[in-house]
């Protein structure tokens, strides 16, 4: 009989890793708490650096887990651990006996109210990245009507010790770049700029995305994290800034702000995570056993992880860790 | 030239408290200028003096400590809501300005130099009255913008107090009363155990010395550092 | 009345009122200007950088932020010699970019 | 009695040859008038220095008729354009003399001014109007057969190029086209005219006369009479001043638009980059395509081969240059803050150094060639002291590049002026570029400026260095401004081969390909430069040599970036054999 | 604006402060020239409120300007402060309340650092010691006095007289909070509604009928600056700051401008004389000013104190507007009366700015 392995999170982590089990004949287990399987990515547009369609990608994901018994709308309430291995309560109350458990709880954004001076959820123009790339995808969005001047803001809830977030959450760069291409895009005729501290290209072909931003799309990025954002007598925004390159306060109207929100830790699952006995690391994501070579191991036996739970990740590094956790997991239950 | 604490300034500034609350590792972001009001109006960037002082590098703090840029700041703190990394920009500047009149080096800049006004005005106000500001000594003639209805009311002084329910001078509580000789000397003692009144004795000796030096009387220097104003040279532009 | 002093300009670079004209016009003959990163290569290099505070990454900023005066003054430093073009990682043709500014 | 001897299908080629007269001689005096005074005093002079005039005889024989430049470079376009323009000047020649043995057809004597007008076109239509003597008639014929022998190798190369070694042709306007059109069909129906005196076949001839003549003013065949004159104002020693001025102008009619320059111009490795030859550049001038030929101007990198390969010496590097001069700059530079430069004679130091070193502004960039020159010159015991240890000011070569004369002239003043205060006796410079500024721009009298590859093979030379011949294979780069600027192209031979096996490129001393590095372009950008710098390591590559060997700091960073073996300057090569 | 963003803010930044029993320190700018404010804010609190707001005559400046203007040492404000505590304890109260914002801000840093760094509260309790043989407890609660007012604030609205509401057209008052850049900028959560949105003026605003101006530059300081005024020279930086603020909330037209620091309502007031005989630009409607009150005197005036008996003869931009406005009379006779009606004469008037 194949062994059962609970994957608890059916985004791009959970659905890869239950593809590659599968294959490598166990028997994966979905638990999602969604209406359905994708997780953010299946929110997304289009992706950095190539501008592929998000879709493109999240369908060949959900073709192959088609096989896969997947729990949607539905979240692991309770988790005991003996001999046998573990014992898993659901919120429909079923039970789901499993050899190990694959933590892929992915990521949390960054709740962008809590950036108080940035004034969203105040201020009717600021948004999140998050909401301009449903706007990509549904082409609605009261706030955008024409903008002339648009601004993208870095690091927010990030590398900022007022918000508790020290740590670099790694895409939102690339992504603000994607984003200020895309929305040049629909309005050629808008002014784009970005407030950064260090535009960080970690990837294949992300610098050339940054040189066509630049060139090709004429966006202007300027070196200095936004300060404060106001709103004028006509609502449009007022931000302040340095311009750190140029040595100077910078000030500016524009008609959107767009907050690059960072990647938090899914704190949803935390209850579930406290009863397998893995801890936090010091930014509050998942402590894996080390980041080397132990990336999906936890200190607990059976207990595995993979993808953004444990710190901020692209989609590439996502599913990389989803196909080694398989590895580690068809090795764990051979071993056995 | 000879100051005190040549070759010791890092030391001595990194013992200041403000410098341990104040000043961790800065990423340069440029929130603190952004949001600073002296950054607009003067030839000021916090951000940069947060730089040279976690260089710690001796020369380059002589040189900060030297010049007028340390004088700009308004202390308002707007900076310090705002750093990602938790600095105080306002409170490095605070341990830099006391750094600066404790070497000397702080006669070095026309901004400098009028800690002499600052510090004769408000620390005689403090020992004499028990206040930072005492009505009696705000004069109008050096300080036009008290406007009309300011000359007004320190012509009636007296009476307009008395109206307003003050107890000017008066015994017991209530607004600008007079201070009991105990407490007066109590806040002396507290100067003389601190620092502050070394600090003050210092700052006005240097600033008699200046003086001499200029062949000025001290009420004149003191108009002198008072009203001198490089107004150029102090803008950012 | 004389208070002895009065109000100071504002240093903020006013983003929303900065006449680009030159740098747009520069930029239709050099896209390159665009693609600065800042690295401050040129700067480092620069021959009149060694005894003035000659900056082209300053200079192609300036022009961003309204200073066209003070660019066209340290422009006047240059001395062509080309050791900036050498070194930029962007390849951007510099002493191209500062002779047009010129003209 | 007044007769003319007379047939109205004269009349085109009597109106053509009226109007290119008339072109010509006022183009003579714009070209004469347009020239400083200076300049013109010392062109009337040197028509009458005799050897200058020698000169001027020899050469507008040898170059204008004989093109012997061509027949240097390819006989077979050497014997076509001699054949065309010998031929058809011994039939001007020989028709003239004829004029006074030739017998009209009906007898008529034509007298004063007839006679004159007749003998205007009298001997280009003798056939139909006399009978020569056996003598001449063959002397025609012979040269008419030469010429039409001449075109049929044009019109061979026209449709071949590749034939004649020539891959690069340049490309014509309508204007162009139908003057060689008229000028390869001119001489056939003279022929045909000539012996068998059909009508038409004279009025073709004529009709084509004039067709040629006519257009000749507005297309590259201009040549023929521009260059002449501009023989004779090159020797008479001028240099061009100014664009589509004086001396330029009758140099950019001059141009024959031959197209050697294209192939040899380093940025011919795409077809558009082609565009930017001098050839080209040329062209656009004469259009007064003012636009334009500034950009080619500008884009041209001075390498000068265009000019060392020009069968008439055309100066177009000079003349780009003068473009250069002509564009008007809206700030002027300032560099004020140099005036308080001076020798930084180091501490200690006594006694004048008698080698001073200028390392350059390159060579900042390429640290390893200063220090090589230093083990170099520690290694002969020279009392040496470097001139810009910490930075120093720039040589003026890329001011006087951008047209900034009088800026490039204050450095040089200062440059100078540092030089004098060293009391050195002797000069040293790594950098071509600078070199070629400090030979002929400063006022150095008495110091001796060298080139360190001349500076190093006089230290073997005099066993002041003494070096071990190495196992390796180099292929030298002749650097532009100091081969084809200077003719240094055997020191550094000499040099190398003390150290190593030198194996030849494909293209050596003044045929070598420029780096792609150069300064002297503004609007090259870094690809297609690299294309430039691909095409001439290619050329290096030839016989396989293991390291490229320069000497210029400028050409040793461009090869590096793009080279398949190690680039190395001569001096460092020089110090892995002391 | 979207106000719920900006009332879970709010909900978020509440402090716990104790309805009674203060130990009260007075303010020096304030009572030197605003001293009606205090004397409002006790009978409010005292009277109105019935409240135990005790002030001890052994209290002194808290040296906080001083401080700030870098004259006295750390140490020295440190043990000052450490000396009101130790009267506070003497005199059997635990809940401190400050007049002034710049004390509040050093009162809140002291603690703070005392916190973070224990060894230097015991040197200072040592310094006290020395000094004055005292010896000092920390309050329990620590309070600025418009915490009071602010927590009030609903009471007070009950005993109201004139709301901010223009009596005439019935529409809300435009008023402009302005809070002293201590109060919160250095610890947010010392403020009642954070650094950025505070709430302490705004709730009285909303309170009393009146209507906030957000403006751009609403957080920006008004330029005090400490040494930036105390010294003629540099008083152009505090002019440009209250300038800066000025030209922002121009075209949002307001009718009055609420503070809570002492210093800020003279600069906003003063400079606006200033900037008037210098440039000939006043920012209220018809060559009047805009008024910058306290909210002790905006808590009176709503809850019908005399405008005199309040001090407000004590601002240069004339107030008259505002109480026309507002609805409440006043006798302009006694405006520039002493007590029992002596005559004090009356200011020049300014040569732009109205002042009648």
């Amino acid at each position: 009989m194949k062994e059962n392995i609970l994957i608890i999170g059916g985004g791009a982590a959970g659905m890869e890793a239950a593809t590659q089990l599968q294959k490598l004949g166990l028997n994966p287990i979905i638990v999602e708490k969604s209406e359905a399987l994708g997780g953010h990515i299946a929110q997304w547009d289009r992706l950095f650096p190539a501008f592929h369609p998000a879709k493109d990608v999240v369908d060949q994901m959900l073709e192959q887990v088609k096989d896969v018994k997947t729990y949607l709308n539905t979240e692991v309430t309770d988790i005991q651990k003996d001999n046998n291995g573990f014992h898993a309560v659901l919120s429909n109350n079923e039970t789901i006996d499993a050899k190990a458990v694959i933590l892929a709880t992915g990521f949390d954004i960054f709740k962008a109210e809590r950036k108080q001076e940035y004034g969203y959820g105040i201020y009717n123009n600021v948004m999140t990245s998050v909401e301009l790339e449903k706007f990509f995808r549904t082409g609605k969005d009261a706030r955008i009507n024409n903008p002339k001047k648009i601004g993208f803001v870095h690091c927010v809830g990030a590398r900022d010790v007022k918000v508790c977030n020290t740590y670099c959450s790694k895409v939102c760069c690339t992504t603000a770049l994607k984003q200020a291409c895309e929305i040049k895009e629909v309005f050629p005729e808008a002014e784009v700029y970005t407030f950064y501290m260090d535009l960080r290209m970690f990837g294949p072909g992300y610098e050339d995305l940054y040189l066509k931003t630049q060139k090709d799309f004429d966006v202007k990025c300027v070196r200095g994290r936004v300060c404060e954002v106001s709103e004028d007598m006509d609502g449009r925004l007022v931000i302040k800034a340095e311009d750190t390159l140029f040595g100077k306060p910078l000030k500016m109207t524009l008609d959107v702000l767009v907050l690059m929100c960072s990647m938090e830790k899914n704190k949803s699952i935390d209850a579930i995570q406290q009863k397998l006995g893995v801890a936090n690391n010091s930014d509050g994501f998942m402590q894996n056993k080390d980041m080397y070579l132990g990336m999906n191991d936890t200190k607990q036996d059976g207990v595995f992880v993979a993808g953004a739970c444990t710190a901020p990740k692209s989609l590439p590094d996502t599913v990389g860790e989803a196909r080694s956790v398989a590895v580690e997991v068809f090795n764990y239950i051979n071993n056995k | 030239m000879e100051y005190r604490f040549k070759g010791h300034l890092v030391e001595e500034l990194y013992k200041d408290y403000r410098i341990k609350e104040g000043m961790k590792a800065c990423m340069n972001c440029g929130v603190c200028t952004a949001v600073c009001p002296a950054a607009e109006f003067y030839k000021y960037n916090p951000k940069n003096i947060v730089n040279i002082v976690a260089r710690k590098n001796e020369e380059d703090l002589e040189e900060l400590l030297k010049s007028d840029t340390i004088w700009y700041c308004g202390e308002c703190m707007s900076c310090v809501t705002r750093c990602p990394r938790a600095n105080a920009p306002g409170l490095v500047i605070m341990a830099l300005r006391k750094l600066s009149m404790r070497s000397g080096l702080y006669m070095q800049s026309e901004k400098g130099r009028q800690q002499y006004v600052v510090v004769k005005d408000l620390c005689s106000n403090i020992l004499n009255y028990g206040y930072c500001v005492y009505p009696r000594t705000f004069d109008y003639e050096t300080h036009k913008e008290f406007g009309p209805v300011g000359k007004w009311i320190n012509d009636n002084l007296d009476d307009l107090h008395a109206r307003m329910g003050s107890n000017l001078d008066g015994d017991g509580p209530g607004g600008l009363r007079k201070i009991p000789k105990e407490s007066l000397d109590q806040l002396k003692n507290i100067f003389d155990v601190t620092g502050a009144t070394e600090l003050m004795e210092q700052v006005l000796n240097d600033a008699h010395q200046e003086a001499v030096k200029e062949n000025l009387s001290d009420e004149e220097y003191f108009m002198e550092v008072y009203t001198k104003n490089d107004w150029e040279k102090h803008l950012n532009h | 009345m004389d208070f002895g002093f009065c109000l100071s300009p504002s240093s903020h670079v006013k983003m929303d009122s900065i006449d680009l004209t030159t740098f747009n016009r520069l930029k239709e003959t050099n896209p390159d200007v665009n693609t600065c990163i800042a690295c401050g290569s040129c700067t480092a290099t620069c021959t009149a950088g060694n005894f003035t505070e000659m900056s082209f990454r300053r200079l192609l900023l300036m022009l961003q932020r309204g200073k066209e005066d003070e660019a066209k003054k340290m422009i006047q430093r240059c001395m062509l010699c080309g050791k900036c073009t050498l070194v930029c990682p962007r390849g951007i043709n510099i002493r191209k970019i500062l002779l047009d500014i010129t003209r | 009695m007044n007769q003319y001897i007379f047939h109205p299908f004269v009349l085109p080629f009597v109106l053509g040859m009226a109007f290119v007269l008339t072109y010509c001689v006022v183009g003579l005096f714009r070209v004469i008038c347009l020239l400083p005074k200076d300049d013109r005093k010392q062109f009337w002079r040197s028509l009458v220095t005799p050897k200058t005039a020698w000169a001027n005889i020899r050469d507008l024989f040898g170059d204008c008729l004989f093109h012997v430049k061509i027949w240097k470079r390819n006989p077979i376009l050497g014997y076509m354009h001699s054949a065309i323009a010998f031929g058809w000047f011994m039939i001007i020649v020989i028709g003239h003399v004829m004029l006074f043995t030739l017998k009209p057809l009906e007898g008529v004597e034509v007298e004063g001014f007839a006679r004159t007008f007749t003998n205007f076109y009298y001997p280009i239509f003798y056939k139909h109007f006399a009978t020569e003597t056996p003598v001449f008639a063959f002397l025609m014929d012979f040269f008419l057969l030469m010429i039409i022998s001449g075109i049929l190798i044009a019109v061979v190369k026209k449709i071949y190029s590749k034939i004649v070694g020539v891959k690069r042709v340049t490309k014509f306007g309508f204007a162009d086209n139908m003057v060689r059109f008229a000028l390869w069909t001119i001489f056939p129906f003279r022929l045909i005219a000539e012996k068998s005196n059909i009508m038409a076949f004279w009025w073709l001839y004529s009709i084509d006369l004039m067709i040629f003549m006519c257009l000749l003013p507005f297309t590259r065949y201009m040549h023929i009479p521009t260059e002449a004159l501009f023989i004779l104002l090159r020797h008479a020693g001028l240099k061009p001043r100014e664009p589509r001025k004086g001396y330029a102008l009758a140099q950019i009619y001059s141009c024959p638009s031959c197209g050697l320059c294209i192939d040899a111009c380093p940025m011919s490795v795409n077809d558009k980059m082609s565009g930017n030859t001098s050839a080209y550049f040329m062209k656009k001038l004469r259009n007064a395509d003012d636009k334009e030929a500034k950009r080619i101007a500008e884009t041209c990198m001075q390498c000068g081969k265009c000019v060392a390969v020009c069968p008439l010496s055309i100066e177009s590097c000079d003349i780009k240059m003068t473009q250069r001069e002509a564009t008007p700059y809206i700030i002027n530079s300032d560099h004020s803050y140099l005036e308080d430069r001076h020798f930084d004679r180091p501490q200690g130091a006594e006694k004048s150094p008698s080698v001073l070193y200028f390392a350059g502004c390159m060579t900042q960039l390429t640290p390893k060639i200063m220090r090589a020159m230093k083990q170099i010159m520690e290694a002969a015991g020279e009392n040496y002291e470097f001139m810009d240890k910490d930075g120093g000011i720039c040589c003026g070569r890329p001011m006087l590049l951008s047209g900034k004369t009088a800026e490039a002239q204050a450095m040089i003043a200062k440059n100078t002026e540092i030089i004098k205060q060293s009391r050195a006796k002797k000069l040293v410079l790594s950098c071509p570029i600078c070199y070629k500024v400090f030979k002929e721009e400063n006022h150095l009298e008495g110091i001796e400026i060298q080139h360190h590859t001349q500076y190093i093979d006089e230290l073997i030379k005099n066993g002041k260095l003494k070096v071990n011949k190495g196992e390796v294979n180099y292929v030298y780069h002749d650097p532009c401004e100091l081969g084809r600027a200077f003719g240094v192209y055997d020191e550094p031979r000499e040099v190398i081969e003390n150290v190593g096996n030198l194996k030849k490129a494909k293209s050596e001393k003044e045929l070598s390909i420029c780096c792609g590095g150069s300064l002297g372009s503004f609007n090259l950008t870094q690809q297609e430069r690299d294309e430039i710098t691909e095409n001439s390591v290619n050329d290096l590559m030839f016989n396989n040599p293991e390291q490229i060997v320069t000497a210029c700091p400028l050409c040793l960073k461009t090869f590096a970036r793009k080279s398949p073996v190690a680039v190395k300057d001569i001096a460092e090569v020089v110090v892995e054999n002391i | 604006m979207i106000i719920e963003g900006k009332q879970k803010i709010w909900a978020d930044y509440q402090k716990d402060i104790p309805d009674d029993h203060y130990f009260y320190v007075r303010s020096c700018i304030r009572q030197a020239f605003f001293p009606g404010s205090e004397v409002t804010f006790l009978d409010i609190t005292r009277n109105k409120l019935g409240k135990d707001f005790y002030e001890n005559p052994y209290h002194t400046t808290c040296g906080g300007i001083a401080y700030h203007s870098d004259t006295i040492p750390q140490e020295t404000a440190m043990t000052i402060i450490a000396r009101q505590f130790a009267l506070m304890k003497e005199s059997g109260y635990e809940n401190y309340v400050c007049s002034c914002i710049t004390s509040f801000g050093c009162y809140t840093e002291t603690l703070e650092t005392w916190h973070e760094y224990p060894e230097l509260e015991a040197k200072i309790r040592q310094y006290l010691w020395d000094s004055c043989k005292k010896e000092f407890a920390k309050p329990k609660y620590l309070a600025h006095a418009s915490d009071i007012i602010y927590k009030f604030r609903f009471e007070i609205a009950k005993q109201m007289k004139f709301p901010l509401v223009n009596a005439k057209t019935g529409k809300p008052l435009k008023v402009v909070e302005h809070i002293g850049c201590h109060y919160s900028k250095m610890f947010p959560s010392k403020g009642f509604g954070g650094a950025e949105y505070p709430h302490v003026l705004v709730g009285m605003i909303e309170a009393w009928g009146g209507e906030v101006v957000d403006y751009p530059e609403r957080r920006q300081c008004c330029g005090f600056g400490f040494r930036q005024y105390f010294v003629q020279a540099n008083r152009g930086y505090s002019e440009s700051n209250t300038h800066k603020k000025f030209e922002s909330m121009e075209p949002y037209e307001p009718d009055l401008i609420i503070t809570n620091c002492p210093g800020c309502p003279y600069f906003l007031d003063r400079w606006q004389y200033v900037i008037a005989e210098q440039t000939g630009k006043t920012y209220g409607k018809n060559g009047y000013g805009i008024p910058a009150l306290t909210y002790e005197e905006v808590a009176g005036l709503v809850m019908g104190y005399d405008p005199w008996d309040l001090g407000l003869q004590m601002h240069q931009v004339a107030i008259e507007p505002l109480l026309e406005k507002m609805g409440i009379p006043y006798d302009p006779k006694k405006k520039y009366q002493g007590l029992n009606g002596k005559d004090l004469g009356q200011p020049m008037c300014p040569s732009c700015i109205k002042s009648v």
